[in-house]
Protein backbone atom coordinates (compact mmCIF):
# COMPACT_ATOMS: atom_id res chain seq x y z
CA UNK A 1 0.00 0.00 0.00
CA UNK A 2 1.19 3.62 -0.76
CA UNK A 3 0.28 6.53 1.13
CA UNK A 4 0.69 9.97 1.37
CA UNK A 5 -0.89 11.96 4.61
CA UNK A 6 -0.30 15.20 6.65
CA UNK A 7 -1.00 14.92 10.07
CA UNK A 8 -0.34 17.14 13.28
CA UNK A 9 0.48 14.09 14.99
CA UNK A 10 3.47 12.66 16.94
CA UNK A 11 4.82 10.15 13.60
CA UNK A 12 6.12 6.85 14.61
CA UNK A 13 8.61 6.23 12.31
CA UNK A 14 8.61 1.95 13.04
CA UNK A 15 4.69 1.83 12.32
CA UNK A 16 4.95 4.46 9.35
CA UNK A 17 7.71 2.11 8.07
CA UNK A 18 5.73 -1.16 8.30
CA UNK A 19 2.40 -0.10 6.98
CA UNK A 20 4.92 -0.49 3.53
CA UNK A 21 5.96 -3.94 3.57
CA UNK A 22 4.43 -6.36 0.92
CA UNK A 23 5.05 -10.27 0.98
CA UNK A 24 7.83 -10.25 -1.28
CA UNK A 25 10.12 -7.58 0.08
CA UNK A 26 12.73 -8.30 2.89
CA UNK A 27 13.97 -4.67 3.09
CA UNK A 28 12.39 -1.20 4.00
CA UNK A 29 14.57 2.11 4.04
CA UNK A 30 13.03 4.56 6.08
CA UNK A 31 14.28 8.21 6.25
CA UNK A 32 13.29 10.24 9.38
CA UNK A 33 13.55 13.85 9.37
CA UNK A 34 13.55 15.39 12.21
CA UNK A 35 13.81 19.13 14.16
CA UNK A 36 17.98 19.40 14.70
CA UNK A 37 18.58 21.47 17.76
CA UNK A 38 21.63 23.58 15.90
CA UNK A 39 21.75 24.38 12.86
CA UNK A 40 24.51 26.77 11.17
CA UNK A 41 25.73 26.79 14.87
CA UNK A 42 22.24 28.76 16.13
CA UNK A 43 20.51 26.85 18.46
CA UNK A 44 16.15 26.71 17.41
CA UNK A 45 14.17 26.61 20.39
CA UNK A 46 11.44 24.74 18.32
CA UNK A 47 9.73 24.76 14.72
CA UNK A 48 6.95 25.45 13.24
CA UNK A 49 5.69 23.77 9.98
CA UNK A 50 2.61 25.32 7.97
CA UNK A 51 1.53 23.41 4.71
CA UNK A 52 -0.60 24.36 1.52
CA UNK A 53 -2.62 21.23 2.69
CA UNK A 54 -4.23 19.88 -0.43
CA UNK A 55 -1.50 20.70 -2.90
CA UNK A 56 1.09 19.26 -0.67
CA UNK A 57 -1.11 16.20 -0.93
CA UNK A 58 -1.29 16.32 -4.67
CA UNK A 59 2.57 16.89 -4.92
CA UNK A 60 3.53 14.06 -2.64
CA UNK A 61 1.20 11.65 -4.34
CA UNK A 62 2.65 12.77 -7.93
CA UNK A 63 6.50 11.89 -6.04
CA UNK A 64 5.36 8.82 -5.43
CA UNK A 65 3.73 8.33 -8.34
CA UNK A 66 7.02 9.18 -10.42
CA UNK A 67 9.55 7.02 -8.31
CA UNK A 68 7.41 3.95 -9.07
CA UNK A 69 7.94 4.40 -12.89
CA UNK A 70 11.65 5.20 -12.19
CA UNK A 71 13.04 2.77 -9.64
CA UNK A 72 12.19 -0.94 -9.06
CA UNK A 73 10.13 -0.36 -6.20
CA UNK A 74 6.90 -1.83 -4.35
CA UNK A 75 5.79 0.34 -1.88
CA UNK A 76 5.83 3.80 -0.62
CA UNK A 77 4.90 6.25 2.34
CA UNK A 78 5.22 9.50 2.91
CA UNK A 79 4.28 11.33 6.19
CA UNK A 80 4.48 14.93 7.00
CA UNK A 81 4.30 16.44 10.26
CA UNK A 82 2.36 20.27 10.22
CA UNK A 83 2.08 22.59 13.74
CA UNK A 84 4.77 23.39 16.20
CA UNK A 85 7.50 20.73 16.40
CA UNK A 86 10.25 20.67 19.51
CA UNK A 87 13.30 19.89 19.17
CA UNK A 88 14.16 15.97 18.11
CA UNK A 89 10.54 15.29 17.27
CA UNK A 90 10.00 13.45 13.71
CA UNK A 91 8.93 16.10 10.79
CA UNK A 92 8.83 13.65 8.03
CA UNK A 93 8.93 9.68 7.32
CA UNK A 94 9.48 8.57 4.03
CA UNK A 95 9.57 4.76 3.65
CA UNK A 96 10.06 2.90 0.77
CA UNK A 97 10.33 -1.38 0.41
CA UNK A 98 11.84 -3.19 -2.74
CA UNK A 99 12.80 -6.53 -3.45
CA UNK A 100 15.85 -5.48 -3.61
CA UNK A 101 17.25 -3.05 -1.04
CA UNK A 102 19.34 -1.13 -3.45
CA UNK A 103 16.33 -0.15 -5.74
CA UNK A 104 14.78 1.42 -1.49
CA UNK A 105 18.00 3.51 -1.08
CA UNK A 106 17.68 5.49 -4.09
CA UNK A 107 14.23 5.68 -4.31
CA UNK A 108 13.95 7.10 -0.55
CA UNK A 109 17.10 9.44 -1.42
CA UNK A 110 15.16 10.79 -4.84
CA UNK A 111 11.87 11.64 -2.31
CA UNK A 112 13.44 13.25 0.25
CA UNK A 113 15.19 15.67 -2.61
CA UNK A 114 12.00 16.33 -4.33
CA UNK A 115 10.13 16.60 -1.22
CA UNK A 116 12.44 19.29 0.16
CA UNK A 117 12.01 20.92 -4.03
CA UNK A 118 8.57 20.75 -4.17
CA UNK A 119 5.79 19.93 -1.76
CA UNK A 120 4.34 23.21 -0.31
CA UNK A 121 5.43 22.94 3.21
CA UNK A 122 6.99 25.32 4.94
CA UNK A 123 8.98 25.81 8.17
CA UNK A 124 9.63 28.45 11.08
CA UNK A 125 12.60 28.51 13.08
CA UNK A 126 12.40 30.21 16.30
CA UNK A 127 15.49 31.22 18.05
CA UNK A 128 15.68 32.56 21.66
CA UNK A 129 15.78 36.19 19.72
CA UNK A 130 14.05 35.64 16.93
CA UNK A 131 12.28 33.76 14.17
CA UNK A 132 12.81 33.33 10.47
CA UNK A 133 10.42 31.44 7.76
CA UNK A 134 13.02 29.28 5.76
CA UNK A 135 12.83 29.55 1.86
CA UNK A 136 14.38 26.70 0.17
CA UNK A 137 17.12 26.69 -1.95
CA UNK A 138 16.09 24.43 -4.55
CA UNK A 139 13.24 26.39 -5.89
CA UNK A 140 10.32 24.78 -8.39
CA UNK A 141 11.51 25.16 -11.89
CA UNK B 1 -13.91 38.19 -12.43
CA UNK B 2 -12.99 36.89 -9.48
CA UNK B 3 -9.95 34.70 -7.89
CA UNK B 4 -8.87 33.51 -4.18
CA UNK B 5 -5.43 34.08 -3.33
CA UNK B 6 -3.84 32.51 -0.72
CA UNK B 7 -0.74 32.83 1.22
CA UNK B 8 1.68 31.32 3.17
CA UNK B 9 4.21 31.63 5.71
CA UNK B 10 6.57 34.12 4.69
CA UNK B 11 4.08 35.74 2.41
CA UNK B 12 1.31 35.28 4.66
CA UNK B 13 3.65 37.15 6.99
CA UNK B 14 4.63 39.71 4.62
CA UNK B 15 0.64 40.72 3.14
CA UNK B 16 -0.65 40.29 6.59
CA UNK B 17 -2.91 37.66 4.63
CA UNK B 18 -3.73 34.38 4.14
CA UNK B 19 -6.81 34.42 1.80
CA UNK B 20 -8.24 37.22 -0.39
CA UNK B 21 -10.14 37.77 -2.77
CA UNK B 22 -9.17 40.02 -6.06
CA UNK B 23 -10.75 41.24 -9.33
CA UNK B 24 -8.53 40.32 -12.63
CA UNK B 25 -9.70 41.11 -16.50
CA UNK B 26 -11.58 38.32 -18.14
CA UNK B 27 -8.81 35.89 -20.32
CA UNK B 28 -5.44 37.88 -18.46
CA UNK B 29 -2.87 35.42 -18.30
CA UNK B 30 -0.76 33.34 -15.17
CA UNK B 31 1.81 35.90 -15.09
CA UNK B 32 0.21 38.96 -15.79
CA UNK B 33 -2.32 38.02 -13.14
CA UNK B 34 0.39 37.29 -10.45
CA UNK B 35 2.54 40.50 -11.38
CA UNK B 36 -0.78 42.11 -10.86
CA UNK B 37 -1.14 40.87 -7.37
CA UNK B 38 2.11 40.58 -6.03
CA UNK B 39 2.61 44.69 -6.86
CA UNK B 40 0.02 45.30 -4.31
CA UNK B 41 2.65 43.96 -1.86
CA UNK B 42 6.15 45.46 -2.29
CA UNK B 43 7.57 43.25 0.57
CA UNK B 44 6.82 40.59 -1.35
CA UNK B 45 9.36 41.70 -3.99
CA UNK B 46 12.37 40.57 -1.80
CA UNK B 47 11.13 37.34 -1.99
CA UNK B 48 11.77 34.57 -4.62
CA UNK B 49 7.88 33.48 -5.11
CA UNK B 50 6.50 30.35 -6.64
CA UNK B 51 3.04 30.68 -7.52
CA UNK B 52 0.13 27.59 -8.27
CA UNK B 53 -3.22 27.85 -10.04
CA UNK B 54 -5.57 25.49 -8.39
CA UNK B 55 -3.30 23.68 -6.34
CA UNK B 56 -0.86 23.11 -9.48
CA UNK B 57 2.27 24.80 -10.11
CA UNK B 58 1.20 27.74 -12.95
CA UNK B 59 3.01 28.01 -16.12
CA UNK B 60 3.41 31.53 -17.20
CA UNK B 61 1.41 31.56 -19.91
CA UNK B 62 -2.24 29.78 -18.90
CA UNK B 63 -5.71 31.39 -18.58
CA UNK B 64 -6.85 32.72 -15.65
CA UNK B 65 -10.40 31.67 -15.20
CA UNK B 66 -12.97 32.97 -12.57
CA UNK B 67 -13.20 31.37 -9.35
CA UNK B 68 -9.71 30.00 -9.68
CA UNK B 69 -7.63 29.38 -6.19
CA UNK B 70 -4.45 31.44 -6.86
CA UNK B 71 -1.58 30.76 -4.22
CA UNK B 72 1.48 32.79 -3.55
CA UNK B 73 4.30 31.60 -2.00
CA UNK B 74 8.60 31.17 -1.26
CA UNK B 75 10.43 28.51 -2.82
CA UNK B 76 9.58 25.36 -0.51
CA UNK B 77 11.34 24.21 3.01
CA UNK B 78 9.45 20.73 4.45
CA UNK B 79 11.07 18.29 5.45
CA UNK C 1 26.62 7.23 19.89
CA UNK C 2 26.96 4.38 18.27
CA UNK C 3 26.33 1.04 19.10
CA UNK C 4 26.04 -2.60 17.85
CA UNK C 5 24.52 -5.07 19.33
CA UNK C 6 23.25 -8.58 19.18
CA UNK C 7 19.40 -9.86 20.83
CA UNK C 8 17.13 -12.04 20.85
CA UNK C 9 14.22 -9.41 22.23
CA UNK C 10 11.71 -7.63 19.34
CA UNK C 11 13.12 -4.89 17.78
CA UNK C 12 11.98 -1.38 17.83
CA UNK C 13 13.08 0.23 14.68
CA UNK C 14 11.68 4.08 15.70
CA UNK C 15 13.35 3.71 19.40
CA UNK C 16 16.84 2.38 17.85
CA UNK C 17 16.87 4.94 14.67
CA UNK C 18 16.46 7.24 17.68
CA UNK C 19 19.72 6.58 19.66
CA UNK C 20 21.70 7.73 16.62
CA UNK C 21 20.66 11.57 17.19
CA UNK C 22 22.81 13.71 17.78
CA UNK C 23 22.43 17.83 18.00
CA UNK C 24 23.75 18.87 14.55
CA UNK C 25 21.82 16.38 12.81
CA UNK C 26 18.17 16.44 10.78
CA UNK C 27 18.04 13.19 9.51
CA UNK C 28 18.62 9.86 10.17
CA UNK C 29 18.56 6.65 7.48
CA UNK C 30 17.56 3.21 8.61
CA UNK C 31 17.31 0.43 7.27
CA UNK C 32 15.30 -2.06 8.58
CA UNK C 33 15.66 -5.98 7.50
CA UNK C 34 12.96 -8.21 8.03
CA UNK C 35 11.55 -11.87 7.49
CA UNK C 36 9.87 -12.27 3.88
CA UNK C 37 7.20 -13.98 3.34
CA UNK C 38 7.84 -15.16 0.45
CA UNK C 39 11.51 -16.28 -1.30
CA UNK C 40 12.05 -17.00 -4.68
CA UNK C 41 8.81 -18.13 -4.78
CA UNK C 42 8.32 -20.14 -1.70
CA UNK C 43 6.88 -19.86 1.30
CA UNK C 44 8.87 -19.40 4.37
CA UNK C 45 6.96 -20.69 7.85
CA UNK C 46 9.61 -18.78 10.08
CA UNK C 47 13.69 -17.86 10.08
CA UNK C 48 16.05 -18.80 12.70
CA UNK C 49 18.93 -16.83 13.34
CA UNK C 50 22.14 -18.27 14.88
CA UNK C 51 25.48 -15.89 15.51
CA UNK C 52 28.91 -16.35 16.77
CA UNK C 53 28.10 -13.65 18.71
CA UNK C 54 31.81 -12.24 20.35
CA UNK C 55 32.86 -12.25 16.96
CA UNK C 56 30.06 -11.52 14.93
CA UNK C 57 30.14 -8.09 17.19
CA UNK C 58 33.71 -7.53 16.81
CA UNK C 59 32.90 -7.79 12.93
CA UNK C 60 30.10 -5.25 13.49
CA UNK C 61 32.47 -2.95 15.37
CA UNK C 62 35.18 -2.78 12.73
CA UNK C 63 32.44 -1.83 9.98
CA UNK C 64 31.46 1.21 12.48
CA UNK C 65 35.02 2.37 12.51
CA UNK C 66 35.59 1.61 8.60
CA UNK C 67 32.04 3.91 7.79
CA UNK C 68 33.34 6.46 10.20
CA UNK C 69 36.73 6.84 7.93
CA UNK C 70 35.26 6.31 5.17
CA UNK C 71 31.81 8.47 4.45
CA UNK C 72 30.90 11.69 6.60
CA UNK C 73 28.80 10.73 9.47
CA UNK C 74 28.02 11.05 13.03
CA UNK C 75 26.50 8.08 14.37
CA UNK C 76 25.92 4.73 13.61
CA UNK C 77 23.85 2.05 15.35
CA UNK C 78 23.60 -1.67 13.92
CA UNK C 79 21.48 -4.21 16.09
CA UNK C 80 20.59 -7.76 14.96
CA UNK C 81 18.09 -10.29 16.24
CA UNK C 82 18.93 -13.95 16.71
CA UNK C 83 16.76 -16.71 17.40
CA UNK C 84 13.28 -17.16 16.02
CA UNK C 85 11.38 -14.72 14.16
CA UNK C 86 8.07 -14.82 12.68
CA UNK C 87 6.88 -13.17 9.16
CA UNK C 88 7.20 -9.53 9.39
CA UNK C 89 9.20 -9.85 12.51
CA UNK C 90 12.86 -7.34 12.20
CA UNK C 91 15.67 -9.05 11.70
CA UNK C 92 18.30 -6.22 11.23
CA UNK C 93 18.43 -2.46 11.79
CA UNK C 94 21.23 -0.14 10.81
CA UNK C 95 20.53 3.81 11.48
CA UNK C 96 23.06 6.72 10.22
CA UNK C 97 22.94 9.80 11.72
CA UNK C 98 24.55 12.44 9.32
CA UNK C 99 24.93 16.16 8.90
CA UNK C 100 24.21 15.80 5.24
CA UNK C 101 21.52 12.93 4.43
CA UNK C 102 23.70 11.94 1.06
CA UNK C 103 25.99 10.43 3.36
CA UNK C 104 23.99 9.09 5.71
CA UNK C 105 22.10 6.96 2.70
CA UNK C 106 25.55 6.39 1.40
CA UNK C 107 27.07 4.70 4.92
CA UNK C 108 23.68 2.70 5.73
CA UNK C 109 23.74 1.19 1.96
CA UNK C 110 27.42 0.29 2.29
CA UNK C 111 26.65 -0.84 6.10
CA UNK C 112 24.26 -3.49 5.07
CA UNK C 113 25.85 -4.83 2.14
CA UNK C 114 29.34 -5.07 4.59
CA UNK C 115 26.68 -6.82 7.12
CA UNK C 116 25.64 -9.52 4.71
CA UNK C 117 29.22 -10.62 3.66
CA UNK C 118 31.01 -10.28 6.73
CA UNK C 119 29.38 -10.23 10.09
CA UNK C 120 29.20 -14.40 11.03
CA UNK C 121 25.10 -14.90 11.29
CA UNK C 122 23.15 -17.17 9.77
CA UNK C 123 19.64 -17.76 9.03
CA UNK C 124 18.06 -21.35 8.07
CA UNK C 125 14.83 -20.86 6.51
CA UNK C 126 11.79 -23.08 7.69
CA UNK C 127 9.43 -24.18 4.90
CA UNK C 128 6.11 -26.30 5.47
CA UNK C 129 8.49 -28.88 3.40
CA UNK C 130 11.41 -28.63 5.05
CA UNK C 131 14.45 -26.13 6.18
CA UNK C 132 17.79 -24.58 5.07
CA UNK C 133 20.63 -22.55 6.63
CA UNK C 134 21.03 -20.26 3.76
CA UNK C 135 24.86 -19.90 2.64
CA UNK C 136 25.44 -16.04 1.59
CA UNK C 137 26.51 -15.49 -1.83
CA UNK C 138 29.37 -13.11 -0.95
CA UNK C 139 31.89 -14.93 0.85
CA UNK C 140 34.54 -12.97 3.19
CA UNK C 141 37.83 -12.90 1.15
CA UNK D 1 48.46 -28.88 21.62
CA UNK D 2 44.64 -28.42 21.99
CA UNK D 3 42.37 -26.24 20.37
CA UNK D 4 38.26 -25.53 20.22
CA UNK D 5 36.84 -25.87 17.34
CA UNK D 6 33.39 -24.12 17.45
CA UNK D 7 30.30 -25.05 14.31
CA UNK D 8 27.75 -22.80 13.54
CA UNK D 9 24.56 -23.08 11.33
CA UNK D 10 24.96 -25.81 8.27
CA UNK D 11 28.36 -26.94 9.88
CA UNK D 12 26.86 -27.96 13.39
CA UNK D 13 24.36 -29.76 11.09
CA UNK D 14 26.61 -31.73 9.13
CA UNK D 15 29.29 -32.28 12.01
CA UNK D 16 27.00 -33.33 14.92
CA UNK D 17 29.01 -30.80 16.87
CA UNK D 18 29.04 -26.93 18.30
CA UNK D 19 32.17 -27.36 19.98
CA UNK D 20 34.78 -30.58 20.17
CA UNK D 21 38.44 -29.74 21.11
CA UNK D 22 41.20 -31.43 18.67
CA UNK D 23 44.97 -32.06 19.13
CA UNK D 24 47.30 -30.54 16.99
CA UNK D 25 51.07 -30.36 16.08
CA UNK D 26 52.92 -27.63 17.31
CA UNK D 27 53.56 -24.70 14.91
CA UNK D 28 51.15 -25.78 12.45
CA UNK D 29 50.01 -23.21 10.13
CA UNK D 30 46.04 -22.54 10.00
CA UNK D 31 45.23 -23.93 6.65
CA UNK D 32 47.06 -27.08 7.40
CA UNK D 33 45.27 -27.09 11.07
CA UNK D 34 41.52 -26.78 9.22
CA UNK D 35 42.45 -28.93 6.56
CA UNK D 36 43.01 -31.42 9.09
CA UNK D 37 39.91 -30.90 11.12
CA UNK D 38 38.26 -30.83 7.65
CA UNK D 39 39.35 -33.83 6.87
CA UNK D 40 37.29 -35.72 9.96
CA UNK D 41 33.70 -34.86 8.33
CA UNK D 42 33.40 -35.35 4.95
CA UNK D 43 30.30 -33.60 4.52
CA UNK D 44 31.68 -30.30 5.40
CA UNK D 45 33.46 -30.32 1.54
CA UNK D 46 30.26 -29.69 -0.12
CA UNK D 47 30.46 -26.35 1.35
CA UNK D 48 32.39 -23.47 0.33
CA UNK D 49 33.97 -22.79 4.29
CA UNK D 50 34.72 -19.70 6.21
CA UNK D 51 37.64 -20.27 8.63
CA UNK D 52 38.56 -18.06 12.18
CA UNK D 53 41.19 -17.95 14.77
CA UNK D 54 40.34 -16.18 17.68
CA UNK D 55 36.84 -14.50 16.48
CA UNK D 56 38.92 -12.94 13.83
CA UNK D 57 38.59 -14.24 9.71
CA UNK D 58 42.20 -16.22 9.55
CA UNK D 59 44.85 -15.89 7.43
CA UNK D 60 46.27 -19.16 5.62
CA UNK D 61 49.52 -18.83 7.00
CA UNK D 62 49.37 -17.75 10.37
CA UNK D 63 50.43 -20.73 12.90
CA UNK D 64 47.90 -21.55 14.96
CA UNK D 65 48.65 -21.54 19.32
CA UNK D 66 47.84 -23.58 22.10
CA UNK D 67 44.58 -23.22 23.52
CA UNK D 68 43.50 -21.09 20.14
CA UNK D 69 39.38 -20.91 19.65
CA UNK D 70 38.80 -21.98 16.02
CA UNK D 71 35.56 -22.06 13.73
CA UNK D 72 34.31 -23.12 10.96
CA UNK D 73 31.56 -21.91 8.96
CA UNK D 74 29.94 -21.78 6.09
CA UNK D 75 29.45 -17.77 3.96
CA UNK D 76 27.56 -15.89 6.19
CA UNK D 77 23.58 -14.67 5.74
CA UNK D 78 22.84 -12.50 8.59
CA UNK D 79 20.77 -9.29 7.68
Amino acid sequence: MDFCEITTETLDVGAIARRVVPANCGAIVTLDGFVRQITKGRETLYLEYEGYEPMALKEMEKLVAQVKTEFEIENVGIVHRLGKLEIGETSVVISVAAPHRRHAFAACEWLIKELKRTVPIWKKEVYADGEVWVEGENAKN
Amino acid sequence: MKVQVLFFGATAEETGEREIEVSLAENIQANEAFAEIVGKYPRLKSHKLLFAINQEYASGDEIVKDGDELAIFTAVSGG
